[in-house]
């Protein structure tokens, strides 16, 4: 008997469980300079474009990056050409892939959010849309929005009134209680809860002493966070009655199948595809088989199994 | 620098060769592809092979040289990283992606000054080679800190290169950017356009070209001294990458334009477009 | 020139700045299994005991341990065998090291700190107390007490009223904003902050796809949370005018003097104990080696050079 | 168990043999002190030396056999931490603590049924050469899921081992708890105290003794089995371990008496203490 990969967020149907994180993959860039053609042959379940904003963004003062023991600690700063080039110049492109898309918006102030969906709410290329409330790269204490439960209300609250189109809303783990947040996302009219994103950090150069980021502290992300993430994701896939994207160092089929077993739906992988640029191409035939060595046929029967 | 949209790909590379070379380590491995691919001052993701999460990600690595079938990196064993790299021996398995960023302009005509600094002397040996068999006449500076790194200027066999040293262990003494005012208006002069005098207007293709690779400080130096005498400048930049292909942002560069990823829009820039 | 690794947490001199995290090395055991002779020959500059609590506590049900990615996930739950156990059969023994002990305390509510504080005041063994409002393997949603700044303020006030000792508060990292929980705590009469405890996180037994640990979650330690734990002490020392004492993924002199440099007056070995016992031995000259190369003679010097 | 006060140390030790026993792997290493110091049922924590953070910590593995300055461990790879270990080869190096535990208790007199389960062999060779050497009768019983663990019983080489696999690849078919009972009666019953039949008493040194090392719910079936006869049972018990030396309270094991460390406190309890 061969195990099915399909699952859903809600009314979005995937072939398989596992998409990509925001942020870590460009599937515009990666085409053109990788031999693989990655629009014919897309190897993740949706794709989700890097965060875009209202305005364009010139991102935070490098060095950007730094890798810490099983971790990457990056301070990109949501760098992004805005919403109205994405919009016009990469939607078009991105609506040649064979998959939904799930935009990705962030804003500096709730009403963003809501300006932001408005522009996505009728363009069909447009699967989902992801309120990413939680980039800690944008305000220099490392504070999202996302940090308040009442903050994270309201900007889903302005995008779901722009928005009948299913709405995620990605989360901080930099909290204290992050069960909350997803809640104040809920009743807000939150479709999906995708978490975690990065978790805030530092890192020092090691011969200045001085910190290696030029924003100073950055957000943590890869194998290090696996079990931060893989927390969030049984707590809030417990506490709530909505699909979860889970995600925060994933890098094999094994880390796949232990977040579906958590409670969620959808895997996303960011880090790891730099560490291994096929490794997408991969994952979803190795999760078969370690779901049909256990005896397990569909998503469903596995997720929440923890 | 123009894009040439040469492919690049995951491959899985026999280590078939491993020496120091000084306070550096030569590592030669199988990678057809990539030798018949890459270009000077390209680059690729490097990690050794294998399920080990220390360290985490590929790093940047130079192509210094191609031999038929082999691929030769130099490595300085600075970090998690490079020490990584450093220790892998004949038999072991690189992961390599590649090649990626633009690489060199080699379509001047002028004479080209090349120069290094330290572990930036890596990509060069496979500049200057391919900048001779293209006829141009080339000489080559390469500055280090002390005798064990500057022996690494053995590897650029059939070239001459002048080597300086900072503690004067080797070479000349003093930082490679100090001669090199006074051989920029040697070359200059001696160059068949001859309007050395009134600085060789940019864009002149019989004026001496610089093309550098070293730490940011003597990129700066350099990029001064080229602007000063009117000489083109091609700098290969430094910085902490994560994916090589252009998609997190990471890598940026500072130019004059804004921020650049040195990833897919360099590593190799024109001087006068960064931002020193 | 020699550089001199004396420094003091407020009152309390120390030799260098390396002590031990509590809970992670036990100076009558170790001394009782391995060939060393620990009471004459203490790596440390001070002995910080695991955590007691008023009454004895069993801990958590097995499984408390798992390795995950550059970490460890640990759940022991605070077992001990009381305040009054550890103050006639523990003290006297550990009076005969020739370091100052700080003792570690904890309580199931705000009051136990008052009372477990006034058992020891007397005890001139005692140099230092450190208020653990911070282990998250007490409450099952890993809810320390720590992760509220007014109930952190409430122990550590009923703490300084009974002693007049030095009084070192252990934070979480598990909260939205350490340096309100670190200002309460200063607010409240601490002497000295030391940050971080373990941060929460959960695996899955790779086979079952169950919770591996006994007490389903647990908290994560070792080179994996360095990034966050060098974070909170960056931005707790730059905050209080208090010294901290920083801890958290600490396995190199390297990493010793990166959280002397980004605001520590001592640093705390915990983890890398388990992975090289006679790591503490090595690295006082190691750090000091670190600091003559960098032309730094004194750890004031180094102390917040970030 | 009674502990005896062996100083362990750390040591860094060389590896001179590795070599694939089946599904295991066999490591050899020179460890002059640990081999001089160490018992049957000790164990040591071990990792591969050197800076790499992955693993991170040791693991605790029992010692398999002796042999003059050699120290002998079998490996069966599971996950991260043996993964790496069975990765070792000739010329490698190990960071090595130990010995550590109680180990068994060979003071008694009566015969010795010995009895493993998968890896829970491993440290049974030393075991059964040691109560062998004390003169005293010794049964082997080893019980594995498939023949490519079931090899490893070619390791108790001048002793006598019964094998049972799951699948019947190799020796008798079936669990190893299940020919035991008739075992343990023969083996009574051929006792010189002979007073099998009332069911030997408790601390009668000539009774049959069992020692066993395996899964959990095999060392429970024994267990019930050994109180069904009157026999004494040592059981060595698995915990995952992160300091070994009883510091952490991470390796507890649920006893009759409350929570006990495996690591300093155990590996082997007298299987009547434990709270199955
Ligand atoms: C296009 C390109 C080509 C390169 N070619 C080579 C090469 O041929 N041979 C070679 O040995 N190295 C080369 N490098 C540099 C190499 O990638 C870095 O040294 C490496 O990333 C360091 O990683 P690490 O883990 O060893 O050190 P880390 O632990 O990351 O850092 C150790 C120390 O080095 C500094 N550092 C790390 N990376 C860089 C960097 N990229 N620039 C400046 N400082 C840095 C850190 O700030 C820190 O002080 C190249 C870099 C680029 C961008
Ligand atoms: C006293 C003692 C002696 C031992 N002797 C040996 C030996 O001689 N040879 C040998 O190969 N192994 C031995 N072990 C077991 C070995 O320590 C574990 O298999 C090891 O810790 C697993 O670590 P890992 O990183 O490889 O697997 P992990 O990644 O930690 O775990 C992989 C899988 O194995 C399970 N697992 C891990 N450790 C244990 C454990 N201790 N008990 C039960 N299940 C576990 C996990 O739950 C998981 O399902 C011994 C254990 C103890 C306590
Ligand atoms: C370089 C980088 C850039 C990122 N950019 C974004 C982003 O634009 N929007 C977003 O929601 N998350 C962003 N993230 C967070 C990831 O999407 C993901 O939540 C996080 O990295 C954890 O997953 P991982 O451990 O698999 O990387 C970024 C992460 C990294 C490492
Ligand atoms: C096994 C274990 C037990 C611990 N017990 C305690 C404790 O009793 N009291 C306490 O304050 N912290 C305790 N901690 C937390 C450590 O003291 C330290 O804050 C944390 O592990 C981070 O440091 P590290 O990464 O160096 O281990 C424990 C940590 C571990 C791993
Ligand atoms: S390294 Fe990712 S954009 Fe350059
Ligand atoms: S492993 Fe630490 S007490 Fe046993």
């Amino acid at each position: 008997m061969k195990a099915s990969l399909h699952t859903s967020l809600g009314p979005l149907n995937l072939g398989h469980p596992i998409i990509n994180a925001s942020g870590t993959f460009d599937v515009i860039e990666a085409d053109r300079i990788l031999e693989a053609d990655l629009f014919s042959d897309f190897p993740f379940a949706a794709y989700v474009p890097k965060t875009v904003t209202l305005k364009p963004r010139t991102g935070n003062e490098p060095p950007r990056l730094y890798e810490t023991a099983a971790g990457l600690l990056n301070s990109i700063g949501l760098a992004n050409r805005g919403i109205e080039n994405f919009i016009v110049e990469d939607l078009p492109r991105l609506a040649e892939l064979p998959v939904p898309i799930i935009a990705s918006i962030a804003g500096e102030n709730t009403s963003d959010y809501g300006s932001c969906a408005e522009m996505l709410a009728g363009r069909d290329e447009v699967a989902a849309i992801e309120l990413n409330v939680s980039c800690p790269n944008v305000e220099l204490d490392g504070r999202a929005l996302g940090c308040d439960p009442e903050r994270t209300a309201r900007a889903v609250s302005l995008a779901r009134a722009a928005t009948s189109k299913l709405l995620i809303v990605k989360l901080t783990p930099n909290v204290t209680d992050i069960v909350a947040v997803a809640q104040a996302a809920a009743a807000a009219g939150a479709d999906c809860i995708s978490v975690i994103n990065t978790v805030h950090g530092m890192a020092l150069d090691p011969w200045t002493l001085k910190p290696v980021l030029g924003h100073t502290s950055g957000g943590l992300s890869g194998p290090a966070v696996k079990p931060v993430a893989l927390r969030a994701v049984y707590l809030v896939s417990r506490a709530l009655d909505l699909p979860v994207i889970g995600m925060g160092g994933v890098t094999t089929a094994q880390d796949v199948l232990e977040f579906l077993a958590a409670g969620a739906s959808a895997v996303a992988i960011g880090t790891a595809s730099f560490r291994d640029p096929v490794l997408a191409a991969r994952l979803a035939g190795e999760l078969r088989d370690l779901m049909e060595i256990r005896g397990i046929y569909s998503i469903g029967q596995l997720s929440g199994m923890a | 620098m123009e894009d040439q949209h040469i492919p690049a790909s995951l491959f899985d590379c026999p280590v078939v060769e491993s020496r120091p070379v000084g306070a550096y380590r030569l590592i030669s491995f199988v990678a057809r592809e990539v030798a018949a691919l890459a270009r000077p001052g390209q680059f690729l993701m490097v990690r050794a092979a294998g399920q080990s999460l220390d360290p985490l990600l590929p790093r940047p690595i130079g192509v210094h040289e191609l031999e038929s079938d082999l691929v030769k990196i130099l490595i300085e064993p600075v970090g998690r990283g490079t020490i990584s790299l450093a220790g892998l021996r004949v038999g072991d398995r690189l992961s390599v992606l590649g090649p990626l960023g633009n690489g060199f302009d080699l379509t001047g005509e002028g004479p080209a000054l090349v120069v290094g600094g330290g572990i930036g002397a890596a990509p060069l040996a496979f500049l200057v080679r391919a900048l001779a068999q293209r006829g141009r006449e080339v000489r080559c500076l390469l500055g280090f800190k002390t005798r064990g790194q500057a022996v690494a200027a053995e590897l650029f066999r059939n070239q001459k290169v002048d080597v300086y040293t900072e503690d004067a262990s080797m070479g000349e003494m003093g930082l490679v950017s100090e001669p090199l005012t006074g051989i920029l208006a040697e070359m200059q002069a001696g160059g068949p356009a001859n309007a050395i005098s009134t600085a060789g207007a940019v864009g002149d293709l019989r004026a001496a070209e610089i093309f550098a690779c070293g730490p940011d400080a003597m990129l700066a130096a350099i990029s001064g001294i080229a602007s000063d005498h009117g000489a083109n400048a091609q700098v290969s930049m430094a910085a902490h990458m994560a994916c090589g292909v252009g998609a997190c942002q990471g890598c940026v560069i500072r130019t004059v334009d804004g921020y650049r990823r040195a990833c897919s829009e360099g590593p190799v820039f024109a001087a006068g477009e960064i931002a020193w």
